[in-house]
């Protein structure tokens, strides 16, 4: 059987939920006649028809309103950011409006808003940008970020048939550099629910996204020394798995906080502020948090290169940790 | 604008549809006072307080032609568009004192308020993010091929913002069925029309969308019907979104702590000649020789319901804080 | 000597930075004419003319952007968002333009942003929220929000003066709950310093904004029971003062993280994430966070008092810490 | 629109002007074709990749006439309005190979590049949030009473954001000097005007500001300058805003990986028949007796500007990792 990659996964996800339920739709900017930016909608003008693959004009809060609206009536619309950088333009849309309508008025609103992110692809300051944490800020959103083939489609299809907004972000560099077998049979990955990639005893790195590839590799590097690391893959960043991220901290007392996203007010402190709380007493060690710095995302490869985390890195603190 | 007109000129109205305005008004213009002028000051109702007074007619005008299958998203000037929906006097008064049988059980306030049965979003606070919305809500109908439509509702103020250009233009360029009732009252808050924009009426903005757009005279409960009547048939066949503007004026201050005090004496004064209640008193009596004893009857059972709804809406009980933290997701 | 008001110390610092540089002027909705939503510009118009006071169009996006070009030419541009919650309108404005022209093409961008935001006034879901998080995330942005009268001022003044782009979040329960007697002479308070409002040896609360005042109350009846609290009043939440963070911490060994926005991606975990990581080998017990739920606030009295943190849980929990 | 026609009917355009012209147009062209069709392919330029190839008379026959204490808000197809400004080959070719010597330090790549001192705001990558902030420069200069003015360039796309609409509306309530440049190349990435509009012409929108606004051959450098005079000159003497729109096109992909196979062949050999440079030389040849042998060695003089800049360019160092953390605050 042929591997399928992140970015085939979720357009096959996609495409499985339209086939399944006529109420799903994507929109976007360029997303019909081109196949989006990205062509995760690629073929499915032809498939299913210009009232379910839907050109828009350049208006991310318009696309984000719209959905919200479509939702409402009885719909459930996949919509598409061409950049997760320009989810900002629909942020009023999303954070004060979809987020808050179930709470106001116990109405549903069953959409998917997907935004590629994540860098090192040199796309600069502004199409390299993590943009997950206003979105897991508001209460009412969902986050998801896969880091797997299997998981992009799973979580793509759960997201889908999910009925509360989720922010799917997607991550750029992942999409043609991951891939693997996918089952035949139809599945989906359920919301909330991290994942141990790697089972370990000696310390655990939390993470998500790409860079559950390079704690992976840190982990393989570490194994060689002895030191035995466990990976949890959050998956879906709100709600946030606390069960699984206390479970492991408490099995191997240490832990690192990971992620691509800059340092002050990134995923990472939200993770340490569980840990610190609830699991306290099993700690046997500081809670190291690796991400990147506090700057925008560079563009020059130099640059870039020390912008974003990296095995080295993890390596580096794990020892030191390992050894605390 | 030319002074008002009834429509008198162009139409026949007859007496039930004259008295279901009439009521309609009446109930919000009540209600409304009720609630600012007794409410509010009583500290039974907190929180931000606004009205529609002197706006009536445009709620009403156009909300009456409104189907089940209809949606609506009124502005915090039109509860008259929640009344014609059948949201009840009860309901809005519940909701208003921030009681747990209120339309939002309490989680939002005052005309922050709306109900998925009856096809109405509540306000969305960021001014001009409905319209975006309500191109949803009939991209929704027109994906089913039903001939539902959406009512908008929105101010002067709203088309300053990017959302009511994305959302006109969206609506234009996917030729979605939507009446957009615009009340240009004059004033956004306290920032007047010329220092909103550099034209003189709303529809010249409306123009670049290619949308077919109206200018009536808001006040004129007739003028707005016969509007609305054009505007819900050319969306309701599928010809695409049909825009009014409504000249009107808020005859109060932008919420219940606002003096107005930049507004001039004689604005003011112009605009209160041009009530709509008695506009269309006047019309009904003139024309359709009513009898100032119905007036006084139709207010009487305005003021009666009134009475036993805030009675009743005083008895319901304040949200349990247990359910703080229902409603956020559907499951996690 | 009379007392005044946190909305009178903002509208003086304004006043007084107006008065003595000519490129400070102020620009938002109903700001000339009216005076603010708020009456923080009232008066302003008068004194200073309507090219230094300038009422804009409902535009939140425009207003930022041109603040944003204002600072570009040479002006000090101080805007008013009308309340906080619409900031959100100007979103990709701020954080994807303002906050990265330093870092593009060395342009200091010298703007304040006021937004008035926070609850307990019975405003809902759209007139009572704290939004700092977004912009705390942004790197390139600086946050502030002052829980004094003197602070409000000696803030606001080093505000417009800075270089930077500076988000000033001022508390609307504040604005007249507070007062208090302020020097004569111009003073200024520094950003990215917080204050400790009460010396206390048992256990630290970090907080900002109008928890200042809720800790405070709790710490008073804290120490009729024995229970030594020190109350560290972050001030500016961007970037952090991680020293005064770690030394509280040091010195009391337990800390409660205390703020009204909601949990999840709060300010609290990023505060636990800096002492779990810095200061670990200190800590006598877990870092407990009181914060709002993760709900859009709700407007009725009954959920609103149960949503907004206060002092009888401060005081409870901080019992418990201390007996950790 | 109508056939493009020369401004020879319209007025004399002497040597030394048309040189300046055709040197910026070529240059532009050239350098663009040296990074898209060399040095990306080779690696030495990465990420996106943009080119305003057949749109070189739009920044050309505007932005010669900016003065110095103007200011300039190029978009992404707008390269030579740079060069005009006095910024040299070399320093776009090290910040499109992400250079520490390139105009933003390496921290920003391609056409992402401005500089403070010659008055150009870099590309603000979500497109139309220039025009609010066009505005606010232009704010600056009337707060101190300046006649500079500001030349703000988009495209069709840009009309589409709520930040588009919000900026006009400033400007014009503002009456901030401004000349609007837009670059009307039918398509916004893969999506034609018609899916972006429902009116013909941007300028029907604009009309919607109280702005005024004319058309014009935006492939025609004169027709661009004469109109760019007009409305500088209005900017300039205090009468506020005016918009230009260029209808153009794009004679490229998107950027350099997109194919364009939505674009109809028939679509792109008409508009090559108008490439914008071709079109000058006729000109120069037909009314000012130019001789092609002239052009060969602007060419020429252009090609070699460029050899000797890439090659400088290609020594330079890249960014200094232990730099990473610079420039995020002035201070802390
Ligand atoms: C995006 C946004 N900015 C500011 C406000 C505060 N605000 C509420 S109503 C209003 C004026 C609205 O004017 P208009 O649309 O003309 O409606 P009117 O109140 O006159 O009926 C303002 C500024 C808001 N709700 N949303
Ligand atoms: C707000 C925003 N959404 C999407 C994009 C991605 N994008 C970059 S250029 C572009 C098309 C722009 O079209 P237009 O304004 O007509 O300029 P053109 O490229 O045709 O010159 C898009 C969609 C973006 N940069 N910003
Ligand atoms: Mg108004
Ligand atoms: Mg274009």
């Amino acid at each position: 059987m042929s591997k399928t990659t992140y970015v085939e996964a979720i357009r096959q996800g996609i495409w499985e939920e339209m086939e399944r339920d006529e109420s799903v739709f994507v929109m976007g900017e360029d997303v019909a006649v081109y196949g989006g930016a990205f062509k995760i909608t690629k073929g499915m003008l032809e498939r299913f028809g210009e009232m379910r693959v839907i050109d828009t004009p350049l208006s991310e809060s318009a696309i984000v309103g719209a959905g919200t609206g479509a939702a409402i009536n009885g719909l459930r619309p996949v919509l598409e950011m061409q950049f997760a950088d320009f989810m900002a333009c629909g942020f009023d849309q999303i954070t004060n409006f979809a987020a808050k309508c179930r709470y106001r008025w116990q109405q549903a609103i069953p959409m998917v808003i997907r935004a590629p992110g994540g860098g090192n692809i040199h796309g600069g300051p502004f199409h390299s940008q993590n943009v997950e944490m206003p979105y897991v800020h508001t209460p009412g959103l969902k986050v998801v970020q896969p880091a797997t083939a299997y998981d992009a489609k799973g979580l793509i299809k759960a997201a889908i048939r999910d009925n509360d907004p989720v922010i799917f972000l997607e991550h750029k560099y992942l999409y043609r550099s991951v891939k693997e077998e996918l089952p035949t049979e139809d599945y989906t990955v359920p919301l909330s629910k991290a994942k141990t990639q790697r089972e370990g005893e000696d310390l655990s790195i939390i993470t998500y996204g790409w860079m559950v590839h390079v704690a992976l590799e840190a982990a393989e590097r570490l194994a060689g020394e002895g030191i035995s690391i466990e990976v949890l893959d959050l998956r879906t960043l709100a709600p946030l798995d606390r069960r699984s991220i206390l479970e492991t901290c408490k099995k191997t007392s240490k832990a690192i906080l990971l992620h691509e996203d800059t340092l002050t007010g990134g995923l990472g402190g939200e993770v340490a502020g569980i840990i610190a709380e609830h699991a306290f007493d099993y700690l046997d060690g500081p809670l190291l948090r690796i991400t990147a710095p506090d700057t925008p995302v560079p563009f020059s490869e130099t640059l870039e290169k020390a912008f974003l985390p990296n095995a080295d890195e993890i390596v580096k603190k794990a020892r030191w940790l390992y050894r605390f | 604008m030319s002074a008002p007109v009834l429509a008198h000129l162009r139409t026949e109205f007859d007496r039930g549809l004259c008295h279901r305005f009439l009521y309609y008004m009446l109930m919000m213009r009540e209600l409304e006072e009720r609630i600012e002028l007794k409410l509010y000051r009583q500290g039974k109702v907190v929180g931000g307080c606004y009205t529609g007074r002197g706006q009536e007619a445009i709620p009403v005008g156009s909300a009456v032609l409104s189907q089940p299958g209809d949606w609506l998203t009124p502005s915090h000037r039109d509860m008259a568009a929640l009344l014609i929906r059948g949201i009840t006097p009860r309901e809005i008064l519940a909701q208003y004192m921030g009681r747990a049988t209120g339309l939002t059980k309490g989680r939002d306030g005052n005309m922050h308020m709306g109900c998925a049965e009856r096809h109405c979003v509540p306000i969305i606070s960021s001014i001009g993010a409905s319209i975006p919305v309500a191109g949803g809500l009939a991209l929704a109908m027109r994906y089913r091929g039903e001939s539902n439509i959406v009512f908008n509702y929105s101010g002067d103020g709203a088309s300053s913002r990017g959302d009511w250009h994305e959302g006109l233009n969206m609506a234009a360029v996917m030729d979605l069925p939507i009446v957009y009732l615009c009340n240009n009252n004059l004033f956004a808050y306290s920032t007047p029309l010329d220092k909103q924009m550099n034209v003189c009426d709303i529809v010249d903005r409306v123009a670049g969308y290619g949308i077919p757009a109206e200018i009536v005279d808001g006040n004129d409960v007739l003028a707005v019907y016969e509007a609305s009547k054009r505007a819900v048939e050319h969306a309701r066949s599928g010809k695409g979104p049909y825009f009014i503007e409504c000249k009107t004026f808020r005859m109060s201050g932008h919420s219940a702590h606002d003096p107005a005090d930049y507004v001039p004496n004689s604005l003011r004064e112009e605009w209160s000649r041009k009530d709509p209640i008695l506009m269309l008193q006047k019309y009904m009596v003139e024309e359709l020789g009513a009898d100032e004893r119905d007036f006084v009857n139709v207010r009487k059972q305005v003021l009666s319901e009134i009475e036993e709804a805030v009675d009743w809406a005083l008895e319901q009980p304040f949200p349990d804080p247990s359910t703080l933290e229902d409603d956020v997701y559907e499951s996690i």
